[in-house]
């Protein structure tokens, strides 16, 4: 089966009064129909060039963009409107219609597509509830939040239910608790319609949440390619390396001198709670020693733990465990000293 | 003079004026609108760009505002003649303003249209839009408080150029104005008819000035 | 400005209509520098601007207008200017245009007549004549067509810009004309007018067109040595051959 | 008329017209300028809203707007007696050029303004920008594309303003075109005149606009 | 001592076509001189339109905000634009200046504060060395990245040193290792000058890494404030923890019926190579068992771990631990089947 996208030599220079600049450099890549594909890379590697280059917004200055095999350069000009009206994109800078009120924004695609009015007006109704502003539907772009126009131009995105959508930054503007909603809904309409994603993030927890493929871009070239999960758990080049392991990890303080001694006495459930304790509060601690067993659901046994020195973490993952019907004591040189 | 032929005199000149203005310039705007618009499609980083056309019609532009507007009048005579049937009195009048004001239409147009932001353009794009479709429901109402604010500066200069209408036997305000005040020093005339004038501008600008305000959805609050 | 043309009493300054006037002054410069005059002549369209100029002192005599304006803009703007000489006259003339019967003029003819002051009220004058509507009388030298009292048969009055009025004739049954326009436009004003001020007419006499300079400057050696040659054999024989009766030479 | 002649006559013409119009501009500019400024930042949303000089100021320029030119030209012949020493020829007519153009020009600059991004203004102010290096250093160089636009389309209409000139023996283009194509009949050198008007119109226009291109910063590549 | 910015009952309502909207709901806030403060909220609860409220961008429509005591309601206009020029912001959607390049866009703030042409140029210089874009100094921002664009607006307002620095998502549109940069950048700011930071994100971690205080805004109240490690330690309300834990983490697979068993030799050094396997590739293990020794900083013992059954993740879990000398063995119902 024919990629539904594939770029061949494709490269982008731009002409500047400062000399010419190459944003994209012999990029070749495919991307298959249903699949999420992320693009990663540092800022002003090109990534936004080379989506763009998806719907030819930008024009490549060499090589071939190919939509489900038909080179977008050999189109005239009524076939390529014709094959943009399939891509939806979601614009780095949002690029809302000043002069419109949001649900009309939303309407915008579908005006175009041709869709009758009150057809467009209740799709864009829908979307809206989705993305969580019915109350801003009068409301104006300039009368919005960042994170509200964001959602407006993710609605306005899926309306005509394109076949490829093309997201740059699409959660950039969104908190966590948004962000997530957002790509559930992504995830969603790929695995109901097919829809082919194509996602750039700096948030690898997106990457990781919803693609399958993912591309490096470094300083226009494309450095490493393949599914999210090699690249993820295999990364190559430094780049990706720096991009896939979150190096923040390590600048957290290692454990120090204080040991707790973790019991679970039968009232949690059996879950990777150290886990998530590592995971949400972000401590790197130490497992000094476990015996762990699961019976019937529920955890028992103990653990010891080389807790951070930091105060602010240690008491933080404790308040985190205590929460969760888990004991901890303090240890000192791992003799007991009392609860919390 | 009396006072009741003055008032009149001028309650006529106004309906003229108006007449004429109001009249010259929607038909202006029929002509210089897509003149304005062409002048913006076609340029070289245009929706559809066709450097030949644009370049004709750039020079067809300035060839209009090019001339005095006195020998339009009589250039047109022929047209005029053609189009209403006389080629004189008011509505003779205008056929030439339209001819006048239309490229300076398409001037100011081209100016609005030039101020709308790329990337809504590029939205549009995206969504695979006809350059009709982005006229119309990008370029156009993306630009309607500059347009609005044009439309308001055309009227008057249209209102301006009206003035001339004496020439082809138009009447109106400028005519009187200048029959009176200028060749028959009442100078009293004049500054009534002046005042009626500026009521006249006022108003057009003021509706205008309301119109882009209300409409302009830009601003925060 | 104008003191430096009055400090020079070998240059005499003219403000002038283009035609015929400019022109005649143009005729006369030769002679004027044989007199030991240099001539300078500034061409105006429009006629108030001129009055203003001299009366300013800023040029030494004008030439455009006839007497009645002249005392028109004196009584208007209190000035104190004075006709030097008559120079020429131009005879108004009624032409036919789509009618050709003045006698048997039919109901709600339309008639242009020129819309500017020095003429229309002339033009208004020489209807009357010819018995075609009669004007108020204190309709003076700014009556315009609000001034017609009597219109028995009900002409509609069209007034147009002089020069405009050769244009359009055939889309009224008659204009009337100043000589300079008709001859402009292809008229004879001996032959095309139907009815026209005669050359020893009242009219010819009112509407001769004049020199206009300040009061005190009406004896003033340029000015006598200006009107000399303007009133001139050479003169008036360029005017005669020049305009074919449409501009007249004043004795 | 001899071709030699003609030639002078229009090279005369020519830089009259030149003359006239580019000095007229320059000057209006400089009332006009400052005019579309104050009316843009005493608005009731602006920089310094001063409501009530905004309105005295609105109602001049419309005021200024109203006065047909011919009567602007004689009402204003003291005033150009008394700057420039007479009140006839080319200087002469550069008074009342600029007193009818600055207007106009102050409602193309406040149309102009109107346009620059809420955004950048607010970064201004949020740097503790002064109304003053506001207008400076943000207002004027981000509509300066507009403005030079703007700028184009004052030049040629102030150039048509020009061609009556001749009513104060100011001279130009526009004037030889009246007086031998209007009064005259000369249709030939009425041709000849227009087509030189059309050159000179084609030029300010292309430099404009190359100007503008040139400098604009917006658009990519 | 006074608080530098101070907020007493501050409320501010947009009055639109569509009703008024009370964006602000008496918020009452106070940020000590040298604080790094985060602001932190769902999209649209207010973020935004309380910071603009620091610099009198956004007028309150009712209550004081006082700046170093003084209340900027009162001043005239010169007070508050000297106020002004000591507060440095970082916008949303960026706000430069489309017609000057990236150099004048810095320099912009300095010609107004009324420094020397050079002085400013060489400001200008080193900011854009700092934040990597020196080799765009002169191009203009239409010819930018969006990242690109960002970093040009935290160097803008650095440029005049304020003391107070506003940054209203200052990172969002920057990749992991760029944002590091810039917050190792804010961080050191904060501590040469005492610089005091008010920083709006949707990144928990960057709230983590570098502020001290913490706010939550939500639906324009301020329902959460105080010290960052009393909020994240031990959020309150429902919208704190649901911003504070990561949610993601739950979502993650959890352990399932694969158990390897991690052999630490001495050949890797004693540090929470755990911790950090959970934390950089986000799994979810469960720790059944461990026995660890620190012997002269290298790490000694062994550990049982029961890994999801997703493949990526665990195979990505497994090549982090390798590539830091850790042995790795699959175990089948703790017994031993192979090494990786
Ligand atoms: N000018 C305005 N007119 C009307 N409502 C407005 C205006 N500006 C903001 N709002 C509303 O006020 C609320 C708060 O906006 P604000 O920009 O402060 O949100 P925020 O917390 O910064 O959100 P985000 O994280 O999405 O940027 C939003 O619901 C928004 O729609
Ligand atoms: N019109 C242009 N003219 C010149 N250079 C450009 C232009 N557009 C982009 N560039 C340059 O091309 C490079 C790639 O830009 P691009 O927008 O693709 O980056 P990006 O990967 O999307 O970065 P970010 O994550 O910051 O958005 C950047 O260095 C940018 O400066
Ligand atoms: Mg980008
Ligand atoms: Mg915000």
């Amino acid at each position: 089966m024919n990629p539904i996208v594939e770029f061949k030599n494709v490269s982008k220079t731009f002409y500047t009064k400062n000399g010419p600049f190459q944003a994209l450099n012999q990029i070749n890549l495919a991307i298959q129909e249903g699949d999420i594909f992320g693009i990663i890379g540092l800022s002003g590697a090109g990534k936004s060039t080379l989506v763009r280059c998806i719907n030819y917004l930008e024009v490549p200055t060499e090589g071939e963009v190919r939509i489900a095999g038909r080179d977008l350069g050999k189109m005239n000009q009524k076939e390529l409107r014709r094959q943009r009206q399939e891509i939806g994109m979601i614009f780095q800078n949002f690029n809302l219609l000043m002069q419109r009120n949001v649900l009309d924004n939303i309407c915008f695609p579908l005006e175009i597509a041709g869709v009758k009015k009150a057809d467009a007006r209740k799709r864009a109704e829908e979307l809206l509830e989705i993305v969580g502003l019915s109350d801003k539907a009068k409301s104006y772009p300039s009368q919005l939040s960042g994170g509200q126009k964001q959602r407006v131009a993710i609605a306005r995105a899926l309306a005509t239910n394109p076949k490829i959508l093309l997201c740059d930054e699409a959660t950039s503007a969104l908190d966590p608790t948004t962000t997530k909603a957002i790509l559930a809904l992504l995830k969603e309409i790929n695995q109901k319609f097919k829809i082919t994603i194509v996602i750039i993030t700096h948030e690898m927890a997106v990457v990781e949440e919803i693609c399958n493929q993912v591309a490096i871009v470094d300083a226009g070239k494309l450095v490493e390619t393949g599914s999210a999960t090699d690249v993820f758990s295999k990364p190559q080049t430094e780049i990706a390396k720096q991009l896939v392991y979150k190096e923040e990890a390590n600048q957290l303080e290692v454990g120090g001198k204080r040991y707790v001694r973790v019991v679970f006495d039968g009232n949690s459930s059996f879950e990777p709670a150290i886990a998530d304790m590592i995971l949400n509060c972000r401590v790197r601690v130490n497992i000094m020693g476990a015996d762990m067993k699961n019976i019937d659901g529920k955890a028992y046994g103990q653990m010891i733990l080389q807790m951070p020195d930091e105060d602010v973490k240690a008491q933080q993952a404790i308040h985190y465990l205590e929460e969760r019907n888990i004991i901890v004591e303090e240890v000192t040189a791992h003799g007991n000293t009392g609860t919390h | 003079m009396e006072t009741q032929e003055l008032i009149k005199m001028l309650a006529e000149g106004s309906v003229d004026t108006l007449y004429m203005t109001l009249v010259s310039t929607a038909l202006a705007y029929v002509i210089g609108f897509p003149m304005g618009i062409a002048l913006i499609v076609t340029r070289k980083d245009g929706l559809k760009p066709m450097p030949a056309v644009n370049r004709i019609l750039d020079i067809f532009v300035n060839i209009l505002r090019s001339i005095p507007f006195l020998i339009l009048l009589i250039a047109v005579t022929p047209l005029t003649k053609l189009i209403v049937g006389k080629s004189y009195g008011s509505t003779a009048t205008i056929v030439p303003l339209v001819i006048a004001a239309a490229p300076f239409i398409a001037r100011m147009i081209e100016s609005s249209l030039l101020e709308v932001e790329h990337g809504v353009v590029e939205a549009a794009l995206s969504m695979g839009a006809s350059p009709l479709k982005i006229i119309v429901k990008v370029l156009i109402p993306e630009a309607k408080t500059s347009l609005i604010v044009g439309c308001t500066i055309a009227l008057s200069t249209i209102l301006g150029y009206s003035a001339m209408a004496g020439v082809v036997a138009g009447g109106g305000l400028g005519d009187i104005a200048i029959r009176y005040g200028y060749h028959r020093y009442q100078t009293d005339i004049m500054l009534i008819t002046v005042i009626v004038l500026v009521l006249i501008v006022q108003i057009l600008q003021e509706v205008g000035m309301q119109i882009s305000k209300r409409t302009d959805k830009r601003v925060r609050g | 400005g104008g003191k430096e043309n009055k400090a020079d009493d070998k240059t005499i300054t003219v403000a002038a209509s283009p035609t015929p006037h400019a022109e005649i002054l143009e005729a006369a410069k030769d002679l004027l520098k044989e007199k030991g005059y240099t001539l300078e002549i500034k061409e105006f369209d429009d006629y108030p601007q001129q009055n203003v100029v001299v009366d300013e002192g800023e040029f030494d005599a004008n030439y455009f207008q006839h007497q009645p304006y002249l005392d028109n803009f004196n009584e208007e703007k209190g000035s104190d200017l004075v006709s030097a000489a008559k120079i020429h006259y131009e005879p108004l003339g009624i032409y036919p245009g789509a009618s050709k019967d003045l006698e048997n003029i039919k109901d709600g003819a339309k008639i242009a007549v020129p819309n500017d002051a020095t003429n229309e009220a002339r033009a208004l004058l020489l209807l009357e004549e010819n018995g075609i509507i009669t004007l108020k009388e204190d309709a003076g030298l700014n009556a315009t067509k609000k001034d017609v009292e009597e219109n028995p048969h009900n002409i509609e009055i069209v007034e147009l810009d002089a020069a405009q009025i050769a244009r359009v004739v055939e889309e009224l049954d008659f204009v009337v004309l100043n000589g300079n326009y008709a001859l402009d436009a292809g008229f004879n004003v001996q032959t095309d007018a139907i009815a026209k001020e005669e050359a020893d007419s009242e009219a010819a006499q009112t509407y001769a067109n004049i020199i206009a300079v300040k009061k005190e400057n009406k004896d003033s050696e340029k000015i006598k040595a200006l009107v000399e040659v303007l009133q001139s054999e050479e003169i008036g024989k360029f005017i005669t051959d020049t305009y074919e009766g449409a501009v007249v030479p004043m004795k």
